[in-house]
């Protein structure tokens, strides 16, 4: 696969249909892997990765990407090409300074749930049927894939992808997920179990920022928490209120326009299950204005700059059964 | 902190209205002189739709109590369409704040018209009844600032 | 007297100051001729107050509950139920003009079935 | 730093009796940048604005706040005097401490607490007001009367007669309305066709008046001074241009049993009609639904004997689209629906008839050509029993609550007609209350009284039998007399509540404008400004606002028409400066404010930006043109980055009032 995709990169760069390539390069080890451009097919050959650990989402670099001159390439994951398409809809990337090759995805792997089973000292992981194997200074380990695959992964809402000029390998299907089951559950509980629930969750939070630098929706040229005139800018939480405003205000802003790419939730340093917040804003969208998926295409409304007369009024909150 | 315990809770509560059905209809109750509760404070917006969720957090991190936001009957905007968007922001909003767990009745949409004075005193009379009853706001206030009062 | 007052308003549970005299009530009474107090009467006696007049007249018994009055009201008065808390304020008084238990056997008939005799104590309480 | 003056006003006891004035005064002096504060008896009195006017002056205010009654009642009072005196206007603010403070509340400790609160909220907020200045949008010099009853054609000649155009549009085939239904009119008992038809003609030769007849209003857009219009025509089957009138069409076409809904349903018409003979435009419709050629193809008949061709059994709905200042709605009421009311027996005896049907009958182009007779027999009755407050004045759950108002005259007139025409007709009135103020009103009703001798019985009809002898027993009560009456009436008419007409409501929601709970428009002020709607450029003529009778229509109609010829004569208009304005700096260009404006203000533009690192890109970013906002916000919120903010009623501003009362 990372040779088809190198092939690719370099045969587009030779004939000059693209300027530049965005994809990933190895790290300090071998699953700690970062988003790159390349320019040269020397640069490719030197660091470009496509494996199991690649499952940074490029599509928000493009935004600052094709701001530039030239075309750039970029490989995008089932998954990227929903949060592509949401840019473009949001005229945030030029989508005529991009040639977009889709990939296929089989679900990619967690390093820090590898580690989370006791295995560390990893030098190098390799496939094996459903089992991984893993060669670590302290010797040989296997686990199985599912054990190590990301939780995003697990819940994988679609391989197919919803744009692309042209496709490695095989187009996948929309897949019904079971990705609300967590917020169902948590709907399920107690408000007093749920506001513990994010408490606990939220007071780990230490405002790195992580979630928001990596969010394809958050792409806004000054964001409201860095703006001294927005009224609630806030570099840092000073306290549990804070902690809860930051991650609703944010939630709330992508609302409507999240993919559910999950890259929040991959990035927390603290582990956090942000995509929870934008999930429950999602799985709310979808009961009370019909489905809806951001990023499925460029042209449709989305769900909070529409409306219909007969919208359901905001007491349905207070009339569910649970409290 | 000093709290007087037999002094009774009395909500820090406040109110968005609409420039042209809310707030009008608030007018007139006064008017009409029908009473509710001195903790109600409103404060004028254009429209429904220009009450951002940013400012109900703004408020329940100053120290309210509640929030309830009122506008134009649906279909009666006065720009058409805002209150239809307010509906579907707050609808979310609300929902995500009781997903988060925090009391529902802190927060309320109502819709009221330029008539409806009598309504508009009905309204924050109950509302300031059910936020009385969840008591102090606690899981969204920040306690720095009720500190420094 | 002001107790009465308050317990057929009670009983009642309406508002009397919402007629507006229009006698429909007593247009469309079928028992009209029968009553010496018509249904716009007792409304606007309930509400002066004068409740003592209408708990001794016979028009109290007159009524067939038929509730057209009800049905037609066009303020919703229900005229019919203002009658009726009348009548009730009349049945209710106990003490005074209930069967006393003790009385009861001297004037069984073994053949009565029971639910007669209940009924009796009420209708003929007075 | 603001210099801000804080001015108290006791409303009189309004505000004082519940508030206390001094120390709300005093309190607020100790606030952050307030230099001077102060209270008065009366701020909005000459010396009470001269005590703001002179305290701006000798302190260097650059700040106001008014706590007085609701801004919505005086802040353009305290505008117009800080303007005078060189302070901006919008660098005012008024604290509602009449309408939502003392009014409301009785305890004065409470009460100044809250007091002091929403002065503090308002001071906040001057804290952060920048000036503002109105900018200007064109009025188009054309106006829209929405109804061709009395009322839209009074408007409408009004209008035409200040020089401007106007345009009618009725959704019947001709204009008219009600009036055009009516037989005589009280209290002077003149012919009501002898007076409303010259006036529909001239609206017809009127070469400023355009009448849309058969139409319908499919969507407003725009705003005061520049509304657009889409009209729909709907389709008639008769080409208007050629159509002559002559009537042949209809006295051929064989499809003659189709109810006459100008004679209320009491005989039947043809297929293709006019509806009566002065009808303006005195053109035939196709009605569709009877017509044998549109529903199964067979007949033609018309066709064949237009000698000019203007049957077209092909015509669409057509779509036109118009420009417009101003528009006065004007659409009238009818008659509730009286299935609701079975005690009257309406729907079991055609004999049962409601006021407006008694017209039909009594005139002279009705079914029976003038001559009083039973709709069920044809006979000449000799009693007839009307019942007031049918529908009117009722529970919610019964009826419309209101007074229909007109009810009480024209039955008096009904009386009188017939008595004076058939003096062996005895009539009874049954009433709840006789209303008849306006001038000359109680006298005629006294006149059916003492001289025509009608019977008024204070008391209501309660239920209303047909017997098989053809006669109504009527059971009634009598309440001066307390008895009950029973009456053998050969006729029973009752006069039916009045409601709006069903087309207001989703007008009223293109319109924008607001209606009370019985669908009547609301009016900007019920008695300051009783002939606008809130929403600015539109105005209410007629019995869309309340029920009315024919001169208070026309007095209505004539004030509409002057408020909109004030509006048209005005070559500009000053525009409302709170508008939304985007920080280009900020703004991502992703559209999404421009999907919820409701006025299509938003537009983007491609811009060069200078880059920290000295290049250039080019952003896509918003621009709101201010003359098409209305300021709503809705942007603001949409704006997920805050680049979109409100004049007036900033992000800020708002959070400042928010600290302020959470406090």
């Amino acid at each position: 696969m990372q040779e088809a995709i190198i092939n690719k990169a370099k045969e587009l760069l030779a004939d000059g249909r693209v300027d530049r390539v965005i994809g990933w390069k190895k790290g300090e080890f071998s699953y700690d892997i970062t988003p790159a451009v390349f320019e040269t097919a020397e640069e490719i050959d030197a660091e470009f990765v496509c494996n199991d650990f690649t499952s940074a989402n490029v599509s928000k670099y493009l935004v600052k990407e094709t701001k530039k001159d030239g075309t750039v390439l970029a490989f995008l994951k089932p998954c990227d090409t929903y949060s592509f398409n949401q840019l473009v809809k949001e005229h945030r990337i030029d989508a005529s300074k991009v040639y977009t090759v889709g990939i296929p995805c089989d679900g990619k792997l967690d390093p820090e749930k590898i580690k989370q089973k006791g295995i560390s000292g990893i030098r190098s992981i390799e496939k094996d049927g459903d089992m991984l194997k893993i060669d670590t200074v302290y010797g040989d380990e296997t686990l199985k894939i599912s054990d190590a695959m990301s939780e995003r992964c697990l819940s994988c809402k679609s391989r197919k992808h919803v744009c692309y000029d042209e496709l490695i390998g095989e187009d996948g299907d929309v897949i019904s997920s079971n990705r609300f089951d967590m917020v169902e559950q948590l709907e399920n509980m107690s408000a007093q179990e749920r506001y513990d629930f994010w408490r606990s969750q939220l007071s780990k939070c230490i405002r790195c920022n992580a979630c928001r630098n990596v969010c394809p929706a958050c792409t806004c040229e000054k964001c409201v928490f860095d703006n001294d005139d927005s009224g609630i800018s806030n570099k840092a939480a000073a306290d549990s209120f804070e902690e809860n405003m930051f991650h609703v205000i944010r939630a709330f802003h992508v609302a409507g326009r999240c993919t559910d790419c999950g890259e929040c939730s991959r990035v927390c340093p603290q582990n956090i299950p942000l995509h929870l917040l934008n999930r429950k804003f999602i799985k709310d969208i979808n009961s009370l204005y019909g489905e809806y998926q951001a990023g499925a295409d460029t042209d449709s409304r989305a769900p909070l700059t529409d409306y219909k007369q007969s919208d359901c009024e905001a007491s349905v909150v207070h009339e569910r059964g649970v409290e | 902190m000093q709290v007087n315990e037999k002094k009774e809770f009395e909500p820090v509560i406040v109110a968005f209205c609409c420039n042209w059905c809310s707030y009008a209809g608030a007018d007139l109750s006064g008017t009409n002189r029908l009473n509710y509760p001195t903790n109600v404070k409103i404060i004028r917006v254009p429209c429904s739709c220009r009450v951002n969720p940013m400012f109900i957090l703004r408020a329940f991190q100053r120290g309210a109590d509640g929030v309830i936001i009122c506008g134009c009957h649906p279909g009666d905007c006065h720009y058409t369409s805002g209150n239809y968007f307010a509906r579907r922001r707050m609808t979310l909003l609300f929902s995500m704040l009781d997903f988060i767990g925090i009391e529902r009745d802190r927060t309320r949409v109502e819709w009221v018209s330029a008539a409806e004075g009598a309504k508009f005193a009905a309204t924050m009379n109950e509302f300031t009844e059910a936020v009385k009853k969840l008591g102090p706001n606690r899981r969204l206030e920040d306690l720095r600032c009720r500190k420094q009062s | 007297m002001s107790n009465i007052k308050d317990a057929v308003l009670n009983s009642y549970g309406k508002n009397v100051r919402k007629c507006m005299k229009c006698g429909k009530c007593s247009a469309t009474c079928p028992s009209y001729d029968e009553m010496e107090y018509h249904p716009h009467q007792f409304v606007s006696m309930v509400e002066k107050g004068d409740i003592e007049t209408l708990m001794k007249s016979e028009s109290i018994f007159k009524c067939l509950t038929c509730y057209a009055c009800v049905e037609r009201c066009p303020r919703n008065v229900e005229p019919a139920r203002v009658i009726e808390a009348v009548r009730f304020a009349q049945l209710r008084k106990q003490g005074n003009n209930h069967l006393i238990p003790d009385m009861i056997p001297d004037m069984l008939d073994e053949d009565l079935p029971q639910q007669a005799i209940v009924t009796a104590f009420r209708k003929y309480a007075k | 730093m603001q210099r801000i003056g804080v001015f108290v006003c006791h409303c009189g006891t309004n505000i004082a009796a519940t508030v206390d004035v001094k120390a709300v005064a005093e309190t607020l002096k100790n606030e952050s940048g307030v230099v001077f504060s102060t209270d008065y008896q009366y701020m909005c009195s000459e010396s009470g604005q001269n005590i703001i006017k002179d305290a701006i002056k000798e302190h260097k205010l650059t700040g106001v706040v008014v706590c007085s009654c609701s801004p919505r009642m005086h802040e353009a009072t305290f505008r117009k005097a800080v303007a005078s005196v060189g302070l901006n206007p919008y660098m005012l603010e008024v604290a509602n401490l009449r309408e939502q403070c003392s009014w409301i509340h009785k305890d004065i400790a409470t009460a100044t607490e809250k007091a002091v609160i929403l002065g503090r909220a308002a001071i906040a907020k001057v804290h952060l007001n920048a000036p503002l200045t109105a900018g200007e949008s064109p009025v188009v010099k054309r106006a829209l009367v929405i109804g061709g009853g009395i009322a839209g054609i009074q408007t409408a000649l009004d209008i035409a007669d200040a020089g401007f155009d106007v345009d009618i549009i009725e959704k019947e085939p001709t204009i008219g309305g009600k009036m055009a239904q009516i037989d005589k009119t009280f209290p002077t008992l003149d012919c009501a066709a002898c007076i409303l038809t010259p006036k529909m003609v001239e609206a017809a030769q009127n070469e400023k008046i355009h009448i849309h007849s058969f139409s319908e209003v499919a969507d407003v857009k725009g705003f005061v001074g520049n509304f657009t219009v889409t009209i729909k025509k709907k389709a008639r089957f008769v080409d208007e241009t050629k159509c002559t009138g002559c009537g042949l069409c209809t006295e051929k076409c064989p499809m003659k049993k189709v109810p006459n809904e100008f004679n209320m349903n009491l005989d039947n018409r043809t297929a293709v009609y006019i509806p009566f003979a002065q009808a303006v435009p005195k053109v035939a419709r196709i009605d569709p639904n009877y017509c044998l050629m549109l529903k199964n193809g067979k007949c033609g008949v018309c066709s064949k004997v237009c000698s000019v061709g203007a049957i077209d059994y092909k015509q669409q709905d057509k779509f036109i689209e118009e420009r417009y200042g101003a528009i006065v709605v004007a659409t009238g009421f009818n008659p509730i629906k009286l299935d609701k009311y079975d005690e009257f027996a309406y729907s079991l005896s055609p004999d049962v008839v409601t006021s407006l049907e008694l017209e039909r009958l009594m005139n002279a182009a009705g079914p029976n050509g003038g001559t009083l007779l039973r709709p069920s027999d044809k006979t000449h009755p000799h009693t007839i029993v009307f019942v007031q407050c049918v529908g009117s004045r009722c529970d919610d759950s019964k009826g419309k609550p209101y007074c229909s108002k007109i009810c009480c005259m024209y039955t008096a007139k009904h009386a009188m007609l017939i008595r004076e025409k058939y003096p062996d007709t005895e009539v009874y009135v049954f009433y709840i209350d006789v209303r008849t103020p306006g001038k000359n009103f109680d006298e005629f009703y006294r006149r059916a009284v003492e001289e025509y001798g009608v019977h008024y019985v204070k008391g209501m009809v309660g239920k209303v039998t047909p017997r098989t002898d053809g006669k109504l027993a009527v059971q009634a009560s009598d309440l001066l007399s307390n008895e009950q009456l029973h009456i053998d009436a050969d006729m029973v008419v009752l006069a039916a509540a009045i409601e709006p007409d069903k087309t207001a409501r989703p007008l009223a929601t293109m319109l924008t404008t607001q209606m009370d709970t019985n669908d009547f428009f609301t009016e900007a002020h019920p008695k300051l400004r009783p002939v606008e709607s809130a929403t600015a450029g539109i105005f209410l003529s007629g019995a869309c606002q309340g029920p009315k009778d024919i001169p208070e229509t026309v007095a209505q109609a004539s004030a509409a028409a002057a408020k909109a010829i004030g509006l048209l004569c005005k070559n500009s208009i000053t525009c409302n400066p709170c508008v939304a304005h985007s920080d280009e700096l900020m703004c991502n260009g992703c559209s999404s404010c421009e999907k919820v404006c409701p006025y299509g203000a938003i537009t983007y533009i491609d811009k060069e930006f200078r880059m920290p690192d000295r290049t250039t890109a080019i952003r896509r970013v918003a621009s709101v043109n201010p003359a098409v906002c209305q300021g709503c916000g809705a942007c603001t919120v949409a704006c997920p980055s805050g680049a979109m903010d409100l004049n007036g009623f900033s992000n800020s501003q708002i959070m400042a009032e928010v600290d302020a009362i959470c406090k």
